[in-house]
């Protein structure tokens, strides 16, 4: 049986309070043992909720003052912070966003006494509160462990000193502490506050190298967000006002309408901020100037996931009402317009940046279509896209750290380069782009769940066919070898690296290939919590749901039987090899592709990939697509009305 | 196997024509020093001519290269000399076709071009292999 | 013939290269895959690809440039191939022996395993060759020693 | 595309433009050049035709009056025909076969004709 | 425990296996024979594909690096894995998932070897998936609509055919069918007849015994989808192949009657008047199914 | 942007005939740059001619190409009978005619269909090479040749027209304009043609003469300009008019070939018609001597020797500036800014011959 109290403050104190100790102790040691313990607590901490199933949990008072006191002073630290950040960049935009949040959450605190008046419990720990502790404590320790090792070798590229770790890692941890207790608060005014923990960390991180570009990045994610919150405290005061209830699992209970349904609609505009939807996308990409780990950690796997798990969370709330198809369709329109945006980068973490996006769009698009199916596709995308774009972020940190780009252009050939890394990452897009790994199973859940929504059906089609094109140059570029009979290489990577890269990469593979379990044990109950149904059960070859089936086993040993008979039936012989085709100009007889040219002169042959700029380019989409999407939020707000 | 006919020609003419005179000659050839051979040229650009093509012929110890220019199906040639070891100046300031015929020129005789746009290094035409300066005649 | 020999000769795979050719002979390679002469009848297709043909047609003299052309492209066929020479001029010289840039025959450059003469060689005496080609990879298709020598 | 339509299914109710060669052959036209023949029986070894052959497929020997002939440099231009003062050249319409190796023609007076392989290259 | 049922699925699906590639070879003889005819020529025999297929697969086995290869089999392997699941009559998006696995291995495998010719025609691969894979998708959406469910099975439950309630759908199956065979106006990753710029685009690293897989899967991959222009028909089933050799024929003359396009026009002409067409027709039924004319 | 690609295309290249290559600058499909290089083809012929005997030299310039060899042989002969002083007979001057048009006759066609092969017009390409087997059959009746017809000599021709021969000709060019009627609304009006040419590779007409263009593509630009309105051989007592089009793209090219098949019939119609009756050949002594330069309209445009004799049976000099020569500079300035799809077409809209260019 857990031992709530500790539980709790293992999770969400902890991290907290291991920052606290990392930010005034320096010595590399004592940080490397300090992560490391953390992490495997964390792991286990959250094996063992699984282990336990949901609960409920209200905190005594804390000698003597409640809870809900401290949470009144949290709130005034973070306005303070977040003022003196504004007023230090001069920044009207931010001190005006962060005077209007602070008076809206007063308003709520002290008007409306909305915090003190709910008798509901703090802390609501259901499946779904247990797969994304799963996600924070798996895909998050492995991302703080990696860490440990890449910001020792950024630092050194970078000259830092003295380092700068301290506050990184301190970041870091409070992070992971907040995300806990974002994901296991049933008070929205709890959530909210780790909600803007969770945004000072990642302004943080944003800015954490300090160039001017990090620093006006970091402000942007900081006002963006602010944005968020403002709506977030608004849509607070309207359910206050109307619901009278802010507790999550009361205001999902039932179906909202009048003034709470617009009060919803303001939280899923905050959500859509968090997790960087159409118009807001600009932060996230800004976000990709931090240090790889801080990508993967907050802007792919967790803290972006705390938008759509926010809008997950609320959607039996609006379930039957007009917002569903509207949340559908905006987000089934960033799922497209991102991945649009993806095959014309060459940048490798803005690459990932948009499929991050794209993938949080469909996300809530599947919370939009709202059906037992579509929110099990959603949380099956929860988990399956995290563990991935948490490994290729990983894999393209250490690819940048080896050959000091991280221009998909210079990928070319990589594959020779540098094996494993390449693989790992491969891993990684294969994962997000091939039948039948997790992802793809996610996205065909969502296409039958949308084949009664037109809009958002269309829109998913499309994406998905764009989302194969920059998965599959990409992957194309960094195998594109000239021919040669060698054995590959391996590189030695630091275990510090290998292992979470390795790592993540088993758990991708070895996650669809235990579907069954993911879907009964984990996703199942976290759907069945809220729906009638579960939408997806385990058949006998794979999945089945109530209008089709995904033979998950029956394709996952096909493909692994191609590999293995490929790789048995075709000996590599070293006179089998031949130079390419190079109209009869090759200069060597194999090895590289140097040709003949003009005066009888050696020219290197060059390949570029495709990005389509001229159709596909951000200048060119955003110019329509950010109109779009405002008029789609805009337009959730007036059905939330109507 | 069919054995054909003699074939149908007709191989044995009726007339007999002695041979002319006088060597027959170009006509509308003028020689220009080679300093006159680019005005000369911009001034045939002016006029809206086509560069026909250009002409080398070996005359021992000294190249002769023509101009051919082409105004409504009229041609007007410029002869210049110019020493062995010399170097043509380009024409491709105001034809950029000649580009081609310069370096084929540079290629089998030898004769440098100056102000080449792509030059071909003695390799438009020939490789390692081949006969050097082939159409230098045998002195 | 065994299955695979048959196969074989009823599927040539044409890779025609021209090394210094006056056209002539060429315009006929190619007038024998259209509607008049049809190589198709015979499932000879042009591929244009060394590394999917089976028969290197080759016309021309082999000009100094385009020799090593014709020795990669050879090169990247794989065995069983054979090579049929089109046209007098790629047979010996032909009218151009005494032009400075050529090599004379084609066999100066790569194995030659079917001379076919004229000037330009007829549609009708292409076909003849190519008849002639592939009664030799017959040959060598059955005879497992000389096949194993020209997979070498 | 509607164009070409009519132009390919009128193709399909068509007889096929294809000729059956090899199963089907065609005689030559007549006045066809297909191959050079010699009558040695008339020929003078005088080498006009060798002098005036613009590929050198013509070899004589005057002293052991022997005219070698290479078919496969012949371009059968029938220039040696025109030129020969005793008409001792003709012209064959049949075209020459393929072969595996190049063989060259030698003609002595009075022997017949022989073939004989050539040197490679 | 094998029961009868199971014998006799597996049964089926050998038969599927053993058929489908014959089948597929003689269609593709039949096509180039017909195209013969139709450029007023007497063309191969129809067995021509199956003396090529032999003849590759005995060739010297050369290619440029490994990886190349194992593309090849997961192509073959997945193009007959969604032959079979049409066969078991599985789910209709799992299927399109499946063949694309297929054509994102045949990608990647163009995308393995440092070669101009094939990565061009790798990439522009990637745009003809990104032509044909809508439509598809929509097809089967419209399966779902007038059925109710994504299951193959679902179609062949039902009386009357497809083709009623989804005549332009079935109809966007010519443009696919276009794409799928690399025929006239857009084969331009890797055109069937070798004058194209690409060469034989993705393909051009590709020969021997590898080519000849290759073949094979475009042979399960020809099956595949006339099987699922057969659906449009699925009671008597007859109908339904005679209404995808229809479509087969079709495809056939238009490739003879017009020019390659450039990928540019094919992605306007798939999207606007394939995909296009295809929302229409499901726009169609969502208003017919609401005004309670036809059920769904 | 994405990194350039940098390629070769050729010198053995499925869409090229003949080897030449294309080093092709790509940023994704668009030409940046293309540089051509050539001398795949080269043979020497213009020093073989030095080495040579002038009679033997017909034979020599016959094949510098052999799809254009008969006006190679035609430009060769009119050189030399200028600086022999001699005129053919009118006859033969005729005769010229109707084999130098035959020439262009299936010339064109093989063009029509390799450029219909360009762009994947496989059936139009073999309807067009049907065709021209009809041609075929005729310079093989008429000559014992099907290529290199070697009938044109120095002082008239080798070989005479029979009455029946003629009749046959007149018949069989009846049946290729039948067929032609049946392709043109093809070549002009099908969707997928046009949307692979109009526009494509724009010339306009001032750079078309800066950069030396001939032929049919010279006159796509809207340049009236054809060497036989100068009048060798008959064509000044036919009367001739040059087939012209304005737009200056792939399009306009290639409608000015289909229209010059029309031509070259009416033209080959014409010359049967008004041929006189009488000697075909000269027969001619001595050796030439000084220098000319002769032209002549070949299929691809102005063919120009210059020949130099000093009264020996070897000539001084030897020089031939064929058409597509002069044609690849537009050739190069017309590729960038294309798309890869358009190379092939773009390369062969100036109807390229490397076996000319290089001799
Ligand atoms: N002279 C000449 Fe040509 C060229 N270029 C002519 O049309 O073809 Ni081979
Ligand atoms: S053999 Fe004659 S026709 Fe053939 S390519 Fe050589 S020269 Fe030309
Ligand atoms: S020209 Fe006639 S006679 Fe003289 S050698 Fe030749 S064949 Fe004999
Ligand atoms: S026909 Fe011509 S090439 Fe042949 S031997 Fe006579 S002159 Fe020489």
């Amino acid at each position: 049986m857990l031992m709530v109290d500790w539980f709790m403050a293992t999770t969400i104190l902890l991290p907290a309070l291991a920052g606290f100790v990392l930010f005034f102790v320096g010595q590399p040691a004592i940080r490397r043992l300090t992560v490391l313990a953390l992490s495997v607590i964390l792991i286990i901490a959250s094996l063992l909720v699984l282990q336990n199933g949901p609960f409920t949990y209200s905190p005594r008072p804390l000698a003597g003052v409640a809870w809900n006191q401290l949470l009144v002073a949290g709130d005034a630290v973070l306005v303070a912070l977040f003022f003196y950040f504004g007023w230090r960049a001069r920044s009207g935009l931010i001190v005006g966003l962060v005077a209007l949040q602070a008076a809206l959450v007063a308003y709520l605190e002290f008007a409306l006494a909305g915090v003190a008046a709910d008798n509901a419990p703090l802390f609501y720990v259901d499946h779904l509160s247990i797969v994304m502790a799963l996600v924070i404590g798996i895909v998050g320790s492995a991302i703080a462990v990696y860490a440990l090792h890449y910001m020792d070798h950024h630092e050194q590229h970078l000259r830092v000193e003295p380092s700068r770790q301290p506050k990184f890692f301190f970041s870091v941890l409070l992070f992971l502490g907040a995300m806990n207790g974002l994901v296991f608060a049933n008070s929205l005014p709890w959530l909210f506050f780790f909600w803007e923990v969770t945004t000072l960390c990642s302004f943080l991180l944003i800015g954490h190298d300090g160039t001017e570009e990090a620093q006006r990045n970091a402000l942007r994610a900081l006002w963006m967000n602010l944005v968020g919150g403002v709506a977030f405290a608004a849509g607070m005061i309207l359910l206050e006002t109307t619901a009278h209830t802010l507790a999550v699992a009361e205001i999902a209970a039932e179906r909202q309408a009048g003034g709470a349904l617009l009060g919803l609609a303001f939280l899923v505009v905050a959500g859509c901020t968090k997790a960087a939807q159409l118009p807001f996308q600009s932060w996230l990409l800004g976000a990709m100037v931090a240090p790889t780990p801080v990508s993967a950690l907050l802007h792919s796997s967790t803290m972006v996931k705390a938008g759509v798990y926010l809008i997950i969370r609320l959607a039996p709330g609006f379930e039957g009402t007009l917002l569903s198809p509207l949340v559908a369709t905006a987000g089934a329109y960033t799922f497209v317009t991102a991945a649009a945006l993806a095959v014309s980068q060459s940048n490798a973490k803005r690459v990932l940046a948009y499929s991050t996006i794209s993938n949080l769009g469909l996300i809530i698009a599947c919370a939009g279509l709202n059906s037992a199916l579509a929110i099990s596709a959603a949380v099956l995308l929860i988990v399956f896209h995290a563990v991935s774009k948490g490994l290729l972020f990983l894999g393209v940190g250490a690819i940048e750290q080896y050959i000091g780009s991280r221009d998909i252009e210079a990928m070319e050939g990589l594959l020779r380069r540098v094996p494993l890394l390449t693989a790992v990452t491969m891993i990684g897009i294969l994962t997000m782009l091939l039948p039948p790994f997790g992802v793809l199973v996610a996205k065909w859940a969502a296409l039958e769940a949308a084949a009664r929504v037109p809009l958002a059906m269309l829109l998913l089609v499309a994406g998905s066919a764009l989302t194969v094109v920059f998965w599959t140059k990409w992957m194309g570029r960094m195998m594109s070898a000239a021919p040669s009979s060698q054995r590959l290489h391996v590189e030695s990577l630091s275990p510090l690296f290998s292992i979470p890269l390795v790592g993540l990469a088993a758990l991708a593979i070895l996650l669809t290939a235990a579907l069954g379990w993911v879907m009964s044990g984990l996703i199942g109950p976290a759907v069945s919590d809220w729906y009638p149904t579960v939408g997806l059960a385990s058949g006998d070859n794979g999945l089945v749901s109530s209008v089709g089936a995904f033979p998950v086993w029956a394709l996952l040993t096909v493909l692994a039987v191609l590999v293995v008979v490929a790789l048995v039936a075709s000996p590599v012989r070293e006179k089998s090899v031949r130079a390419v085709y190079a109209c009869g100009e090759n200069l060597a007889e194999s090895g590289d592709t140097d040709f003949r040219s003009i005066g009888d002169g050696t020219q290197a042959m060059s390949l570029g990939s495709y990005y389509y700029v001229g159709v596909l380019g951000e200048s060119k989409i955003n110019r329509w697509a950010n109109p779009i999407a405002i008029a789609l939020l805009v337009s959730l707000m007036g059905v939330a009305i109507l | 196997m069919t054995t054909g006919e003699q074939p149908t020609s007709a191989l044995r003419p009726a007339t007999i024509v002695p041979p002319a005179q006088a060597p027959a000659r170009i006509e509308n050839l003028e020689r220009i020093p080679l300093a006159d051979l680019l005005p000369r040229v911009r001034a045939m650009a002016a006029q809206g001519a086509r560069l026909v093509t250009l002409t080398c012929v070996d005359m021992g110890g000294a190249f002769e290269v023509l101009y051919h220019f082409d105004l409504d199906l009229q041609l007007q040639h410029f002869s210049a000399q110019i020493p062995a070891g010399d170097k043509l100046p380009s024409i491709t300031s105001e034809y950029l076709c000649a580009f081609l015929v310069e370096n084929e020129i540079a290629d089998l005789f030898g004769l440098q071009v100056e102000g080449l746009p792509v030059d071909y290094h003695n390799r438009l035409m020939l490789t390692e292999d081949s006969s050097d300066r082939p159409l230098l005649r045998e002195r | 013939m065994n299955i695979i020999t048959t196969a074989r000769v009823k599927s040539p795979w044409i890779l025609h290269f021209d090394t210094g050719s006056c056209n002539g002979c060429d315009i006929e390679i190619l007038a024998c895959l259209t509607p008049l002469y049809d190589v198709e009848r015979f499932g000879m297709i042009n591929v244009g690809n060394p590394k999917h043909a089976d028969v290197l047609l080759v016309t021309g003299p082999a000009n100094r440039r385009n020799a090593r052309v014709l020795r990669n492209l050879y090169e990247q066929m794989p065995a069983p191939k054979v090579v049929i020479v089109i046209g007098t001029c790629g047979c010996s010289g032909g009218v151009f022996h005494n032009c400075y840039n050529m090599l004379g025959g084609i066999d100066k450059v790569i194995p030659v395993d079917v001379y076919v003469p004229g000037c330009a060689a007829k549609p009708e005496a292409i076909i003849d060759g190519v008849v002639l080609a592939l009664q030799r990879l017959a040959e060598r298709s059955e005879s497992k020693p000389a096949l194993a020598e020209a997979l070498a | 595309m509607p164009n070409m339509l009519s132009n390919i299914l009128g193709n399909i109710f068509a007889r096929p433009a294809t000729r059956a060669y090899p199963a089907v052959r065609r005689p030559p036209f007549s006045g066809a050049r297909g191959h050079i023949v010699f009558d040695t029986k008339s020929c003078g070894f005088c080498g006009a035709c060798s002098r005036r052959c613009p590929s050198a497929a013509i070899v004589i020997n005057r002293t052991d009056k022997t005219l070698t002939f290479d078919p496969f440099r012949c371009i059968i231009c029938e220039a040696c025909v025109e030129v020969c003062p005793r008409k001792s050249i003709a012209v064959d319409s049949q075209y020459r076969a393929p072969a595996y190796v190049k063989t060259v023609e030698v003609h002595t007076l009075p022997a017949p004709p022989e073939e004989a392989p050539r040197a490679a290259g | 425990m094998i029961t009868p049922s199971i014998a006799l699925e597996i049964l089926v699906t050998v038969f599927a296996l053993v058929v489908a590639p014959l089948a597929g070879g003689l269609l593709f003889g039949i096509d180039r024979k017909l195209t013969a005819r139709l450029q007023n020529r007497i063309g191969p025999p129809i067995v021509q594909p199956f003396y090529d297929f032999i003849k590759l697969w005995n060739k010297d086995q050369i290619f440029a690096n490994r990886s190349q290869l194992i593309y090849v089999y997961v192509h073959l392997g997945a193009a007959m894995a969604s032959l079979v699941l049409l066969v078991w009559q599985q789910d209709m998006l799992v299927i399109l998932f499946t063949l694309a696995l297929g054509g994102i291995s045949l990608v990647l495998g163009g995308f393995s070897v440092r070669s101009p010719y094939s990565q061009i025609g790798s990439q522009r691969e990637l745009l003809q998936m990104l032509a044909y894979e809508p439509m598809l998708v929509l097809a089967a959406v419209g399966f779902y609509l007038v059925t109710g469910s994504f299951l193959v099975a679902a179609v062949f439950a039902r009386g009357t055919p497809l083709l009623f309630e989804l005549p332009v759908i079935a109809l966007s199956f010519v443009l696919v069918l276009g794409i799928k065979l690399r025929k006239s106006p857009f084969d331009i990753a890797a055109a069937g007849h070798a004058h194209q710029e690409l060469v034989r685009g993705l393909l051009t690293e590709y020969s021997g015994r590898y080519l000849a897989l290759i073949e094979m899967a475009h042979w399960y991959e020809l099956l595949l989808v006339l099987g699922i222009i057969s659906l449009f028909w699925a009671n008597p089933l007859v109908v339904g192949f005679g209404l995808s050799l229809l479509l087969y024929f079709l495809v056939i003359l238009i490739d003879n009657a017009v020019a390659r396009l450039t990928w540019t026009s094919m992605l306007k002409i798939t999207w606007s008047w394939g995909a296009g067409l295809s929302v229409l027709n499901l726009a169609a039924i969502y208003v017919l199914s609401y005004l309670g004319w036809i059920g769904g | 942007m994405s990194a350039r690609t940098v390629i070769p295309f050729g010198p053995q290249h499925p869409v090229l005939p003949e080897p030449v290559q294309l080093r092709l600058t790509l940023e994704e499909e668009r030409v940046v740059e293309a540089i051509p290089a050539i001398g795949y083809v080269h043979r020497g012929i213009e020093k073989a001619a030095e080495l040579n005997e002038w009679v033997q030299n017909v034979f020599l310039v016959e094949r510098i190409c052999g799809i254009c060899s008969f006006l190679h042989a035609l430009c060769y002969c009119q050189g030399i009978e200028t600086l022999l002083g001699v005129e053919p007979p009118p006859r033969a001057r005729y005769l010229r005619v109707v084999w130098g048009e035959l020439h262009r006759l299936h010339s064109h066609h093989l063009w029509l269909g390799l450029l219909a092969d360009s762009f994947g017009f496989e059936s139009l390409f073999m309807q067009f090479w049907r065709n021209r087997e009809m041609i075929m059959d005729l310079l093989e009746m008429t000559a014992g040749n099907r290529v290199i017809v070697s009938t044109c000599t120095v002082g008239g021709t080798r070989r005479d027209i029979a009455q029946e021969q003629a009749s046959e000709i007149l018949r069989t060019l009846d049946k290729v304009q039948n067929e032609l009627d049946k392709l043109l609304p093809v070549i002009s009006n099908d969707y997928t043609v046009r949307s692979r040419t109009v526009g494509k590779g724009v010339l306009p007409k001032d750079k078309a003469i800066r950069l030396g263009a001939v032929g049919p593509v010279l006159r796509a630009s809207g340049v009236a300009q054809d060497v036989r309105m100068i009048g060798y051989a008959a064509y000044g007592e036919l009367g001739f008019t040059p087939v012209v089009e304005q737009a200056g793209d792939a399009h306009a090219r290639l409608l000015v070939r289909m229209k010059e098949t029309y031509q070259a019939i009416d033209l080959i119609r014409q010359a049967l018609a008004h041929m006189p009756e009488g000697e075909i050949i000269t027969r001619v002594r001595g050796n030439p001597r000084g220098r000319t330069i002769s032209r002549v309209e070949q299929p691809r445009g102005e063919v120009v020797y210059y020949l130099a004799g000093n009264g020996t049976r070897n000539l001084e000099r030897l020089r031939v500036r064929t058409p597509t020569f002069a044609n690849v500079p537009a050739l190069v300035q017309m590729l960038p800014g294309c798309e890869l799809a358009d190379v092939p077409v773009l390369v062969l809209s100036i109807d390229p011959c490397i076996s000319c260019t290089e001799r």
